[in-house]
């Protein structure tokens, strides 16, 4: 079809460094890889096409290591508009309306500058999906950190929250939850995950697509400068001991620019102006450019001379590759050329028009007219090499997963297992996070139906009585011990925080954090934590729209847990079934839906109480999984439940506990005996503590627990009542495996409130 | 025996690294007329109060003070300037 | 009724108010362009929350010099119905229309969650629907609210009864720890002498819509509906004598 | 002829008016041990480029941009002082 796909000669511009093997080994490209280049090409790349292909075939932009086995992962549904390969993923939710969403990793800049490594990890999300023709209306966050002894962790996790929250603040879309866990693993390569939802017509739908022959291409936002110049490639290396050495220029981010692109954007799309849109993330320009490209099968030339710049004598490599936030490169029909303009300028924004959509399949980049960059398209964006490596798991890790854990089942009295569930409350894995939520506007929009602090959050939708229930969710330590049960409870852990508010899971993101996927340890991680999603995701009919991998998360040859990171979206079509997640009044029946078993492994409570990380983590029965969502379905669509609360870290004290201090009234009283809870034999450390999936603690009216009992029976659940709601402000009494613990509710809220407060109190926002 | 020196730390973004607020005034200040101005850079003004045997020792801290907390060298400059209190 | 709500670069909450005046009370609202030079024969003019040129320099600082604001100044001083929210108050501020600042919030750290403010003036236009000291519990989400003035400024609001709310605590006392921001005499809303212009922090807008569970703010709406309504028909032939010039 | 001055504004918080961010660093440097500092304002400075005739006219210029825009008097104090941009 296309004649000739080979590139033409183009002469080495003055200045630029000749191509030497140290240079593409410093380019990040294998010998062989620079082979190919030199196949594609037919002739040797000039410094700038060297820099073109290490950023499109580094991990982050060219999935290398990870595109096999992401190809594994379901990806469609009815629901499903739009999966993998757009900005963001879209599902259809009635009546003509869709739902964009999408997360991804700021990992590694938030590890040098936690501030503007937070704030424009937001940023690129956001733009991510507004550029799909969606109005963002939510952000989630989910943090993993080091200690909170730690005073650099301290720092880092201080300056996160704030960067995550001024930019989501300022430009107007609420953070209504997310996840914060706290380990020594993350201490030097701390996690954080951003994930954007926006809602859209569906016909407004738009996509990253340059087409058309002779449309113009047109660089939109903040200028151009020096900025996060081989960001991409940064990304997909490992931290130096420092952290510095091979520091970029720290990128800044501007929400008020931002806000200004994502009104403009969507005015453009709303008037029908636009061919296509496009984030200029990572690999800013290059990327942008030639994925819109490849999308339509087009070409694309550009003149980099024409690009508004920050700084003077910029080269095109530098123009190319730069990360400078807050820009967008759109292609537009010519005869409204001038209408976008129009719409821009009202905005304030700068437009440049810097080339023009061909035919030829080439990525041209001129300086001044002369040619500087040819490359063919196709192969630069989607044949990027990718490799199937051999994992193995690392010997340690067997270790420590078949490690006895007998000594740890029992407890000397009633104090000690009180102290064990104070411990556990105090833990800031588990502690309450309004610290850090009360920094982030969650109430603007006025969409949030139930915000931060719950399962899910919920989130009106346009359409008619409809509601969206979000959460993100991911277990680095069960993923460490045992990769594919990780990669399976991201998943149902999600689903089950979703199905808790009554709504229905529909499709999920997801971010993968790992370390070096060159060390079959890791590579082992990682085949086998997407194998588990994907096997969940299946199960549970949640396809997969999109996501993010972040590869490399080490510091000195130490991975971090290998940390998958689920955000599942669901369904709640009637805003009158909506369920709560803490208790709602006095005397109601508690009941625990899901067996119990004897499953210590792996635990918050052996991790906080015992230092120790080890044991199976708590097997997943995605049949179980499933029937457990339908069940919580069902009971919230036939107003059976009051409340309903996903029981994960700390086990059912923890639960419970929880379900207490976020009382309807207050802090709340309650009376259970956990024997009575569906268990197959376990110790008294499993039965209090143990993180066995597939539970939720519910209440009901007094009177209407048969009435629940016959549907948990019908979807093939196991459940039995355990005890009553008691009056606000009265005590919390638990009795299980012979032990009994009484202590008020307002204690035990006192201590979940200000575990993290208490950590944090001498940081504060000095620097900015 | 020490004395009191006031120590004026100015804080300014880095060299190439964006600065939206600056730009921002910028801009306005040419929509109120004033375009004469060619740039501007936000910054941060930090003024201690310090007790010292000299000048110079007062300079010492406050300079370890900024690489340790007032600043952050990986985004800005800062330039401490040390002078008497004046009674 | 006829809201006119302004819409500077930046401003975030100006969709919540349209929702609030439009589904929350069932009036008409319309936006104001910022670069605009008229107010559309608006009853009211609220400057919403939100960030307006990003907060850069000083929040408000910036919007205070749209061009729009020559025209709201003017409706302000000539005693028209002038209602600044969060940004919008600081906005009113920095204009001079309204005594005082804001500045960062003394935990230094953007809060965001429900206060309770009394109602301590329920005999203006934007707080008759209230009862005198009833308690409000509506959302603060700002990080530059902490409302301050010298002595006298403060003591003169008082003595003219224009401070209109206050953060309180659950038995209605205003404690230190009622106070999110630090704000000199747990002030969270203040008018000018003529009682016509309102700058509060809080954000009545989040709280006037049923399926939100809370309509606390709705209030502020009905009361500046029944304050419109009044106002028309005292005024009513001079003011339609205008409406037909300027059609 | 014109010529490009530097200018620097130097906005600190007016006496009586809190400075919650100057007590904080003030506290965490004891905190640090850095027990000599007596007190901590923080503020902001503003530095312009700005062509004018002369350095008075810069001065002029600038003061009247800090009246009108970049100080607000009632919460705030300034000071500008204007140099030759070094060649
Ligand atoms: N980083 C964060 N940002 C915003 N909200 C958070 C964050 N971390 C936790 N939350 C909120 O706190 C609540 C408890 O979080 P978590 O313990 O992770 O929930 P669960 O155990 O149900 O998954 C949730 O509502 C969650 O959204
Ligand atoms: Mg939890």
């Amino acid at each position: 079809m296309m004649e000739s796909m080979t590139a033409s000669p183009v002469a080495r511009r003055t200045g630029d460094p000749e191509i030497t093997s140290h240079l593409v080994t410093e380019h990040g490209l294998t010998p062989e890889e620079y082979e190919l280049i030199l196949e594609i090409l037919g002739r040797e790349p000039t410094f700038t096409e060297l820099g073109v292909f290490s950023a499109m075939w580094s991990e982050h932009c060219g999935y290398k290591n990870s595109r096999p086995l992401l190809a594994t992962l379901p990806t469609k549904s009815d629901a499903v508009v739009q999966g993998p390969g757009e900005n963001a993923g879209v599902i259809d939710v009635g009546e003509g309306w869709g739902v964009a969403f999408k997360i991804e990793s700021h990992n590694h800049p938030s590890a040098i500058e936690p501030y503007q490594g937070a704030a424009t990890g937001s940023g690129g999300i956001l733009r991510d999906v507004f550029t799909m023709g969606a109005r963002p209306i939510a952000i989630f966050d989910s943090l993993h950190f080091g200690s909170l002894d730690s005073p650099r962790s301290r720092y880092l996790f201080d300056g996160v929250v704030r960067g995550v929250g001024d930019y989501g603040n300022c430009v107007g879309v609420p953070t209504v939850g997310g996840e914060a866990i706290f380990d020594p693993a993350y201490e030097k390569n701390p996690l954080i995950n951003v994930m954007c939802i926006g809602v859209l017509p569906l016909e407004q739908l738009i996509r990253g697509k340059a087409e058309g022959v002779g449309n113009p291409v047109m660089a939109v936002g903040a200028r151009t400068g020096r900025d996060g110049i081989h960001g991409a490639t940064f990304a997909s290396e490992e931290l130096d001991e420092e952290g510095n050495d091979s520091r970029p220029q720290v990128q800044v981010g501007d929400p008020f620019t931002e806000k200004l692109l994502l009104e403009a954007s969507l005015e453009l799309i709303e008037k029908d102006l636009l061919v296509g849109i496009q984030d200029m993330g990572a690999a800013g320009l290059t990327s942008s450019g030639t994925e819109m490209a490849a999308r339509s099968g087009s070409g694309i030339d550009i003149d980099v001379s024409l690009l508004p710049v920050r700084e003077q004598g910029m080269t095109p490599y530098e123009m190319l590759l730069s990360e400078s936030q807050e820009r967008m490169l759109l292609v537009a029909k010519p005869e409204h050329e001038e209408a976008v303009r129009e719409v821009l300028e009202r905005w304030d924004l700068q437009a440049a028009t810097i080339g023009n959509v061909t035919d030829d399949g080439m990525f041209r980049v001129r300086e001044a007219g002369e040619v500087v960059v040819e490359i063919p398209v196709i192969p630069l964006v989607d044949e990027c090499p990718t490799y199937v490596r051999e994992g193995v798991e690392a010997p340690e890790v067997l270790e420590l997963r078949t490690r006895d854990l007998s000594e740890y089942r029992d407890f000397t009295s009633n104090k000690e297992l009180l102290d064990t569930l104070k411990t556990l409350l105090d833990s800031p894995s588990i502690a309450s996070k309004r610290w850090i939520y009360e920094q982030y506007d969650t109430t603007v929009q006025t969409n949030t139906l139930e915000g931060p602090g719950s399962d899910a959050a919920v989130l009106q939708l346009p359409t008619d009585g409809c509601a969206l229930a979000v959460s993100t969710d991911g277990n680095g330590r069960f993923t460490y011990l045992n990769p594919r049960t990780g990669g399976q409870v991201a998943v149902v852990e999600a689903a089950r925080n979703v199905a808790c508010s009554g709504a229905r899971p529909i499709a999920v993101t997801n971010c993968l954090n790992f370390g070096n996927p060159l060390r079959p340890e890791v590579y082992h991680q990682l085949s086998e934590a997407v194998a588990g999603m994907g096997e969940a995701c299946r199960s549970l009919n949640t396809p997969v729209t999109g996501g993010n991998v972040s590869l490399y998360n080490e510091t000195g040859g130490e991975p971090v847990y290998p940390t998958p990171v689920i955000g599942m979206v669901g369904l709640l079509t009637n805003l009158e079934h909506r369920v709560p997640s803490s208790f709602q009044h006095a005397g109601d029946e508690i009941w625990v839906v899901g067996v119990t078993r004897e499953e210590i492994g792996a635990t918050e409570y052996l991790a906080a109480v015992h230092g120790l990380v080890a044991g199976e983590p708590p097997v997943v029965d995605l049949n179980e999984a499933k029937q457990l969502v339908d069940f919580l379905v069902t009971a919230a669509e036939n107003s059976i439940v009051r409340s309903a609360h996903d029981c994960s870290d700390g086990g059912l004290a923890v639960a419970l506990s929880e379900c207490a201090i976020g009382g309807k009234d207050g802090p709340t009283g309650f009376d259970v005996a956990l024997d009575e809870a569906p268990s197959s034999v376990v110790s008294a450390a499993a039965l209090w503590f143990g993180e066995s999936q597939s539970r939720v603690v519910l209440t009901c009216t007094d009177g209407d627990g048969s009435a629940l009992l016959q549907l948990a029976e019908k979807h093939g659940v196991r459940a039995a009542r355990v005890g009553t709601v008691g009056g606000a402000g009265e005590d919390c009494q638990i009795t299980g495996a012979s032990y009994l613990i009484q202590i008020a509710a307002d204690k035990l809220a006192t201590i979940y409130e200000s575990a993290l407060p208490r950590r944090m109190t001498e940081q504060a926002g000095l620097t900015s | 025996m020490t004395e009191n020196y006031l120590a004026d730390v100015q804080i300014t973004p880095r060299a190439g690294i964006l600065d939206p607020v600056g730009e921002t005034i910028a801009s306005a200040l040419g929509n109120l007329g004033y375009e004469d101005v060619r740039s501007v850079r936000a910054g941060r003004l930090i003024r201690l109060e310090i007790a010292a045997e000299t000048a110079q020792d007062a300079q010492t801290a406050v300079e370890s003070m900024c690489e340790e907390l007032i600043a952050n060298p990986i985004i800005e400059d800062y330039l401490v300037t040390v002078r008497d209190v004046e009674k | 009724m006829r809201v006119g709500i302004v819409r500077f670069p930046g401003s975030n909450c100006d969709t919540d108010m349209y929702r609030a005046v439009t589904v929350g009370l069932r009036e008409e609202a319309i936006f104001l362009w910022h670069k605009s030079h008229h107010l559309e024969e608006v009853d009211v003019v609220v400057l919403p929350g939100g960030f307006s040129y990003g907060d850069y320099l000083r929040c408000g600082a910036i919007a205070r010099f749209s061009p729009i604001m020559r025209e709201v100044i003017e409706f302000a001083k000539a005693g028209g119905l002038t209602l600044g929210i969060c940004n919008g108050f600081q906005v009113l501020c920095e204009a001079r229309l309204l005594p005082g600042g804001l500045v960062r919030n003394a935990s230094l750290r953007f809060r965001c969650h429900n206060v309770g403010i009394r109602v301590e003036n329920s005999d203006t236009p934007f707080t008759r629907a209230y009862e005198q000291a009833q308690t409000l519990h509506i959302p603060i989400a700002h990080g530059e609210g902490q409302f301050v003035a010298d002595n006298e400024t403060l003591d003169e609001l008082e003595g003219e009864n224009r401070v209109v709310f206050r953060y309180v605590d659950d038995s209605n006392q205003t404690t230190l720890e009622a106070n999110p921001n630090g704000s000199a005499r747990n002030i969270a809303g203040i008018t000018n002498a003529g009682g016509n212009i309102l700058g509060m922090m809080p954000h009545p807008e989040r709280h006037s819509l049923k399926v939100l569970g809370n309509t606390d703010g709705l209030g502020v709406f009905e009361s500046l509906l029944l304050a419109v309504s009044e106002r028309k028909l005292a005024a009513k032939p001079i003011h339609e004598g205008k409406m037909v010039g300027t059609q």
